[in-house]
C-alpha cells in the first residue's frame, strides 16, 4: 500500500502524456534526424560515403558532378557524415517522422543544380 | 522432495517477460526448479567478425550497437582501447564528459531495470512512474547528444559534442528531480509489503558462489563483495572524482534492487561533481586512421557490471581481432545458480534480477545443442500440430 | 607499477622454464606468455596464492598457423593479467580450468565454438554450433573463413528451408 | 467505413518481437507505452500472446536462430494482421551488414506493412508509424473481415 | 400477454441482457480509464469521447478477427468454455437487484446460488485452459483452480455476514433490510474488506492475477483463444466485473436505494462505479503475489479473519 498516496495524488494532476500527433515537442537544437545534403557546398570528395558505418550513402560519379543517394532505410543517424564533411555540406535535420510503407520511397537523391 | 515426474518448461524465446529472444529450459519438480539449461544464441549476430572487416571509425558505431541500453559503456571501452593502442589520451574535459554520460546512462539504465522488475511482479503502476521519471534523463541525453538512445558521444580521441554552459541548469534540474524520485522509490521498495514478499530471500547468491562463478557488477555487490571497475581500475576521470562503492549483503533480489537504487543516487552525485569540476579545454584530439601494432585490454564498469574489451591491431586501418565480453554473459552461470531450487513463479524476477541484456551477450553464442536437442525437436513437433484452422472465409 | 612487477617476478620464479615472456604495457595490465602445459598449475597458483580469483573472460585469437588463447584474470578487480598461450591449429587443445574457476564454463565453450579449441576435461563440451544447422568444422572467427563464405552458409540454410 | 473496419482501426493490439537487435528500439517501444507517450490512447495494448495481436512489431535484424521463430509467431497471429519493422536494422539490417549470422531486414522473411527508420526511432516516430499504418488500413479496400 | 412482453423486455433489454452488456463495456472503460489516471496517463482517448467506445471497438475488432482453434485442442470444450464463461455471470446478474430493491429473479437462497456460480466460473476457466493443450494455458488453469481453493472459503464465510444481519439468504432481502437499517459496510467493515480482497482474486486482478500473469505465463489460460472466442471471454470478464461491483453494492453498500427524487437505478450506478474504482485502485497499488504466498496468505490470515467476523456477528456486533 506504499504507493496509494502517490497514486491518489495523480487523480488531481494532469497526465504526463504528450498527446503526440496532436501536440508536438520541438526536437532540441542539435537533434540528429535525417541528414540533408546541401549540394551547393558539396565538392564530391566522397568522405561521407567512405565513413558511413552502415553503407547508407552512395555516390555516383566523381567530384562536382557527383550525385548522392541517401538511403534512409539504412541510415542509423549517427551524424558521422555531417561531422566528417570538410565543407559542412551535410546537416542533420530535425525530421524524424520518417515512417513509410514502401522502401523505395526511402531513397533521397541529391544532385547539383546546374 | 521428489513428487514424481519432472516437467520441462521452456521460457522464451518469445516471452512477455523478456523483451529479447532468449530461451531457458527449466526442469521443474512440482513448483521447484531442479535444472536450468540456457540457450541464448538468438541474438547472435557475429559482431566480433564484423569488427575485423571495418575501419576503426566505423567500428565506433558498431560497438555502440552491441547494446542499446549500455551503448555508452561499449563505446567508452572501445575508444579507450583504441586510444591506448594509438598512444594518445583523450583531453581531460572529454574524460569528464565521458563520466557524466556514463553516470547518466547508469541512472537511466537502472531506472529502466527497476521498472522492468516492477513489471515482472505485476506492479505496473510503479513501472509507469519510474519510466515516466526516466524520461527526464532521456531528455537530457537528447539535448546533449541529439538522440535519446545511442548517444554517439565517444569518438577515438575524445568526445564528439561538448556540454555547454547553457545546458547546465537543465541537467542539474533533471538530476535534482531524479534524486528526489529515487529517494522516494527507495522508500517505496522498502515499505511495500508485496514487493518485500516477492523480493526477499529470492534468488540467493552466496558471496563464495558469486566469486567462484565470476559474477560481475551489481550482482556481485549485492552479495556483499566490494568490486567496481570504476574504483579498482579507474578510467576516464573516475580517479579524480570521489564516490562510494555501494554494497549490500542480502544476496537476494531485494539487495540487488537496493544496490541499484543507491547507485543511482551515487550516480547523481558523481554527475553533479563532474559537472561542477569539469575543466575547460578541447574535447577531442585528432588521431590517425592507421593504428600501430599492439594489443590492449580495456575495462569499463557498465551499468550491468564489468565490461571487458580486448583489441589486437596489426598496423592497418582495421583491427586484427576484437573481443567483447559483456556483463550479462559473466552473470549467466551465477543466474543458473540463483534459479536452482527456486519457485517457478520466481523465474521472471530472478531472471530480471541480473538485468539481462542478451543483445550484448549474444554477439557470441553458446548453445548446448546436444543436451537441448530433446526439447529443440519436440517444440516444433508440438507446434506443427497447431495447424491453423480458418473458421472465417 | 611495483605490484605489477612483483607479480611478474613471482610468476617467473614459479614457472621457471615454462615462462616465455611478460610485459607490462600500462598500469594494472600484465601480459604473460606461458607454455601450454603449464596452464593448470599456473592458474591454480594465480587463483590460490596470488588471489587472481576473477576470470574476466577467455579470448581466442587466430594467428594463422596457431591459435592463441588468452585468459584474462583480475586481481581483486584491479590488476588485469592476461595469461597467454598458443596451441597449434591442427590439434588445438588445452586443458580446462573449470574445476579451478567454475565461472569459466561459458567462456571455454564460447572459444570452443567460435575457434574450435578443444578444452580437455570440460564437463560439457558438446558441439557448440551457432544456428542449429551450422556445418561442423566451420569456426567463424578463424581467419581462413571469409565473410562471403560464412554468408553463403547463411543463405544456403535459408534456401533449404524455403524448399521445405 | 464499416463497423468492423472502424473497430479494427481503433483497437490495434501489438505484439513485440526482437529478432536480435541491440535493445534500443525495444526500449523505445516500451517507452511509448509509458505515461509520457501512452500508446493506450489509441487503444493500443501490448499483448503477450500472438493469438491476441493484430500488429507484429519487429525490432532488430533477423538473426538465423530467430528467423523460424519469427515466422512461427507470425503464423500464429489471426488474420487480418500487419507487420511493422521498427528501426533501421529491422528494415534493412544495415548496421549489421558485415555480420555473418544476420539474415537481413524483416522483409526478407515476412511481408512488411510499414517501416519506421531511426536508430532507434523516437517513441514519437513509432507512434507516427503506427498511426500512419492505421490510416492506411482505413483507406484500403475491403470490409475488414479476415481472409 | 402484456405482462409477458414486459418481463421479456426486462430480461432482454432493460435491465437485462443488452443493458448489462452496455454496462459491462462502460465499466471496462471506467476501470481502464481510472487505472490509467492513477498511472498519470490518459488511457483510451481517441475512440469516442474520452475513449468511451474503446471496449466496444475491442469487442467488435475481435469479432471480425480470424478464429483459430489449435489443432491439438479439445475442440468441443474449447468452443463451449467461452460461452459458459459469458453465460454464468450474465445469469447470475439477474438475481442481483439493479432497477429496484428486488431483482428480476429472486428466491430464498440466491446468495448461495451466486457463490455457486463463482465456483462454476473458475471451473470454466479451468476447462478453457485445460482444453487448449498449451503449456501456458494449462499452468494458468491449474493456478486458477489452486487460487480458488484459497479465497472461496473466506468469501463464503463473509457473505454469510450480511445474510445473518438481514436474516435472509436472498440478496433482495438483504438490500431491503439495509434500506431500513444501516449499510452493512458500517456494521461489518472487516467483512467488506475481506469480500473485496476475495473479489480481486475472483476477478484475477493484481495482486491475484496469478492465473494470467503476463510476465510469467503469457496470457495464462486465455493464451490460445483468439478472435470471437476471445471477444466473448473478454465480455464475460467485464460482466464478472459488473457482477462483482453489483455484489459489493447490494451486500454492503445498500444496493439500489431511492434518495428523494433520485431513482434507485442512479444510486446503483453511482455505487457500482465507486466499487469498480475501488477494485481498480487496489489493483494499481500492489505487486503480484506468488501462488504459494497467495494460498498461505489466504489460509493463514483471510480465513481466520473471516471466521472472526462471523463470530463477531454471532456475539451481536454488526448483526
Amino acid at each position: 500500500m506504499a504507493l496509494i498516496k502517490e497514486a491518489l495524488k495523480q487523480l488531481f494532476r494532469r497526465p504526463a502524456t504528450l498527446k503526440y500527433p496532436y501536440e508536438k515537442l520541438n526536437p532540441p537544437e542539435d537533434f540528429r534526424g535525417r541528414p540533408v545534403w546541401n549540394m551547393k557546398k558539396c565538392i564530391g570528395c566522397g568522405l561521407c560515403f567512405k565513413v558511413c558505418p552502415s553503407g547508407a550513402i552512395e555516390m555516383i560519379g566523381k567530384g562536382l558532378e557527383a550525385e548522392i543517394n541517401h538511403y534512409v532505410d539504412r541510415c542509423m543517424f549517427c551524424g558521422q557524415c555531417a561531422e566528417t564533411c570538410p565543407k559542412n555540406a551535410i546537416r542533420m535535420s530535425e525530421e524524424y517522422e520518417l515512417a513509410e510503407f514502401d522502401r523505395s520511397k526511402m531513397l533521397h537523391k541529391y544532385k547539383r543544380d546546374t | 522432495m521428489s513428487h514424481g515426474s519432472i516437467i520441462k518448461i521452456p521460457f522464451g524465446p518469445q516471452h512477455p517477460a523478456l523483451k529479447e529472444p532468449v530461451n531457458f529450459l527449466f526442469e521443474v519438480d512440482g513448483e521447484t526448479v531442479v535444472n536450468v539449461k540456457p540457450r541464448i544464441g538468438y541474438n547472435h549476430r557475429g559482431i566480433e567478425k564484423a569488427f575485423e572487416l571495418r575501419t576503426y571509425t566505423r567500428n565506433i558505431y558498431l560497438a555502440e550497437r552491441i547494446c542499446g541500453i549500455c551503448s555508452d559503456a561499449h563505446t567508452t571501452c572501445y575508444t579507450q582501447a583504441i586510444e591506448e593502442l594509438l598512444g594518445v589520451e583523450a583531453p581531460l574535459r572529454a574524460r569528464y564528459i565521458r563520466v557524466i554520460i556514463a553516470e547518466l546512462e547508469r541512472i537511466q539504465s537502472h531506472a529502466l531495470w527497476l521498472g522492468l522488475v516492477a513489471h515482472e511482479i505485476g506492479f505496473d503502476t510503479l513501472f509507469m512512474y519510474i519510466w515516466r521519471d526516466r524520461e527526464t534523463i532521456l531528455d537530457i541525453f537528447e539535448m546533449i547528444s541529439g538522440n535519446r538512445i545511442h548517444y554517439a558521444m565517444n569518438t577515438i580521441g575524445g568526445v564528439r559534442r561538448d556540454i555547454h554552459a547553457a545546458m547546465m541548469p537543465k541537467i542539474k534540474k533533471g538530476l535534482d528531480l531524479m534524486e528526489k524520485r529515487v529517494k522516494y522509490y527507495l522508500d517505496v521498495v522498502q515499505t511495500e509489503q508485496t514487493i518485500l514478499k516477492r523480493a526477499t530471500g529470492v534468488g540467493i547468491l552466496k558471496p563464495k558462489d558469486a566469486v567462484d562463478l565470476c559474477a560481475v557488477g551489481p550482482i556481485l555487490r549485492a552479495s556483499g563483495i566490494k568490486n567496481d571497475v570504476r574504483a579498482d581500475d579507474p578510467y576516464a576521470a573516475y580517479n579524480e572524482i570521489p564516490f562510494n562503492v555501494i554494497t549490500c549483503d542480502g544476496c537476494d533480489i531485494l539487495s540487488r534492487i537496493m544496490v541499484r537504487l543507491e547507485e543511482m543516487l551515487e550516480g547523481v552525485e558523481i554527475a553533479r561533481h563532474a559537472l561542477d569540476s569539469m575543466p575547460e579545454g578541447v574535447i577531442r584530439v585528432r588521431v590517425p586512421m592507421k593504428v600501430p601494432q599492439g594489443e590492449v585490454v580495456s575495462r569499463v564498469e557498465a551499468p550491468r557490471g564489468e565490461l571487458i574489451h580486448y583489441a589486437k591491431s596489426n598496423g592497418t586501418t582495421k583491427p586484427e581481432r576484437y573481443k567483447v565480453r559483456s556483463p550479462t554473459l559473466g552473470n549467466i552461470p551465477a543466474l543458473c545458480k540463483m534459479l536452482l531450487g527456486g519457485y517457478v513463479a520466481d523465474i521472471p524476477i530472478v531472471l530480471a534480477g541480473i538485468d539481462p541484456c542478451f543483445a550484448c551477450m549474444d554477439r557470441m553464442a553458446f548453445i548446448d545443442t546436444k543436451k537441448n536437442r530433446k526439447w529443440v525437436l519436440t517444440m516444433p513437433q508440438l507446434r506443427r500440430k497447431y495447424k491453423r484452422k480458418c473458421m472465417q472465409k | 607499477m611495483e605490484k605489477e612487477n612483483e607479480i611478474v617476478e613471482m610468476l617467473k620464479e614459479f614457472l621457471k622454464e615454462n615462462f616465455v615472456k611478460a610485459n607490462i604495457p600500462n598500469r594494472r595490465r600484465i601480459f604473460v606468455h606461458i607454455k601450454k602445459d603449464a596452464l593448470k598449475d599456473t592458474v591454480k597458483y594465480l587463483v590460490k596464492d596470488l588471489q587472481f580469483k576473477h576470470l574476466s573472460t577467455i579470448t581466442g585469437v587466430d594467428l594463422g598457423k596457431k591459435i592463441e588463447v588468452i585468459y584474462h584474470l583480475a586481481y581483486k578487480g584491479s590488476i588485469e593479467l592476461s595469461l597467454r598461450l598458443t596451441v597449434s591449429k591442427k590439434n588445438p587443445s588445452v586443458s580446462t580450468i573449470t574445476h579451478l574457476i567454475p565461472g569459466a564454463v561459458l567462456y571455454e565453450r564460447e572459444v570452443h565454438e567460435l575457434l574450435g579449441v578443444n578444452f580437455e576435461g570440460h564437463p560439457d563440451l558438446s558441439p557448440l554450433i551457432l544456428p542449429e544447422e551450422w556445418p561442423e568444422g566451420v569456426y567463424p572467427l578463424r581467419k581462413e573463413h571469409e565473410l562471403a563464405y560464412l554468408k553463403e552458409i547463411t543463405s544456403k540454410k535459408s534456401k533449404r528451408e524455403k524448399r521445405n | 467505413m464499416g463497423l468492423f473496419k472502424w473497430a479494427q482501426t481503433k483497437s490495434p493490439w501489438i505484439i513485440h518481437f526482437n529478432t536480435g537487435g541491440c535493445n534500443g528500439c525495444d526500449i523505445e517501444l516500451v517507452a511509448a507505452l509509458t505515461p509520457r507517450f501512452d500508446l493506450e490512447r489509441f487503444g493500443i495494448l501490448l499483448e503477450g500472446s500472438p493469438r491476441h495481436a493484430d500488429i507484429l512489431v519487429v525490432t532488430g535484424p533477423v538473426t538465423l536462430q530467430v528467423k523460424d521463430r519469427l515466422v512461427r509467431v507470425y503464423e500464429q497471429m489471426p488474420e487480418p494482421k500487419h507487420v511493422i519493422a521498427i528501426g533501421t536494422c529491422a528494415i534493412s539490417g544495415a548496421p549489421f551488414n558485415e555480420c555473418y549470422n544476420v539474415h537481413g531486414g524483416i522483409d526478407t522473411v515476412l511481408p512488411v506493412d510499414a517501416y519506421v527508420p531511426g536508430c532507434p526511432p523516437k517513441p514519437e516516430a513509432i507512434i507516427d508509424g503506427i498511426v500512419k499504418l492505421i490510416q492506411k488500413t482505413k483507406e484500403s479496400e475491403g470490409n475488414g473481415k479476415g481472409k | 400477454m402484456h405482462a409477458e412482453i414486459t418481463s421479456l423486455l426486462a430480461i432482454l433489454v432493460f435491465p437485462g441482457v443488452i443493458f448489462l452488456f452496455v454496462l459491462a463495456f462502460f465499466y471496462e472503460w471506467v476501470d481502464r480509464k481510472f487505472f490509467a489516471k492513477l498511472q498519470n496517463r490518459y488511457g483510451p482517448l481517441h475512440t469516442g469521447a474520452h475513449g468511451i467506445l474503446q471496449p466496444l471497438a475491442d469487442f467488435l475488432k475481435l469479432l471480425s478477427k480470424e478464429d483459430i482453434t489449435p489443432f491439438a485442442s479439445d475442440k468441443l470444450i474449447f468452443a463451449l468454455a467461452p460461452i459458459f464463461y459469458l453465460a454464468l455471470p450474465l445469469t447470475t446478474l439477474f438475481v442481483v437487484p439493479i432497477l429496484s430493491q428486488t431483482s428480476l429473479i429472486t428466491f430464498e437462497g440466491d446468495l448461495i446460488f451466486v457463490l455457486f456460480t463463482f465456483t462454476l466460473i473458475i471451473m470454466t476457466v479451468f476447462l478453457a485452459g485445460w482444453s487448449s493443450i498449451s503449456r501456458f494455458s494449462t499452468i494458468g488453469s491449474i493456478r486458477a483452480t489452486l487460487q480458488m481453493l484459497g479465497y472461496e472459503i473466506p468469501m463464503g464465510l463473509v457473505t454469510i455476514g450480511p445474510a445473518i444481519a438481514a436474516k435472509s439468504l436472498s440478496i433482495s432481502k438483504i438490500v431491503e433490510w439495509q434500506s431500513l437499517h444501516f449499510w452493512i459496510v458500517f456494521l461489518q467493515p472487516l467483512g467488506f474488506a475481506i469480500f473485496t480482497i476475495c473479489l480481486l482474486a475472483e476477478l484475477q486482478f493484481v495482486p491475484f492475477d496469478i492465473p494470467e500473469a503476463e510476465t510469467e505465463i503469457v496470457a495464462g489460460w486465455r493464451t490460445e483463444f483468439s478472435g470471437r472466442k476471445l471477444a466473448v471471454l473478454r465480455l464475460g470478464k467485464d460482466l464478472e466485473l459488473v457482477l462483482a461491483s453489483a455484489l459489493i453494492t447490494s451486500l454492503y453498500l445498500g444496493g439500489p436505494q431511492q434518495f428523494w427524487l433520485i431513482p434507485p437505478i442512479i444510486t446503483f450506478l453511482v455505487k457500482t462505479t465507486f466499487a469498480v474504482m475501488l477494485l481498480s485502485l487496489l489493483r494499481a497499488v500492489f505487486a503480484r503475489f506468488r501462488i504459494d504466498q497467495m494460498l498461505t496468505g489466504t489460509w493463514k490470515y483471510l480465513l481466520p479473519l473471516a471466521t472472526f467476523q462471523v463470530i463477531l456477528i454471532q456475539l451481536g456486533f454488526g448483526g
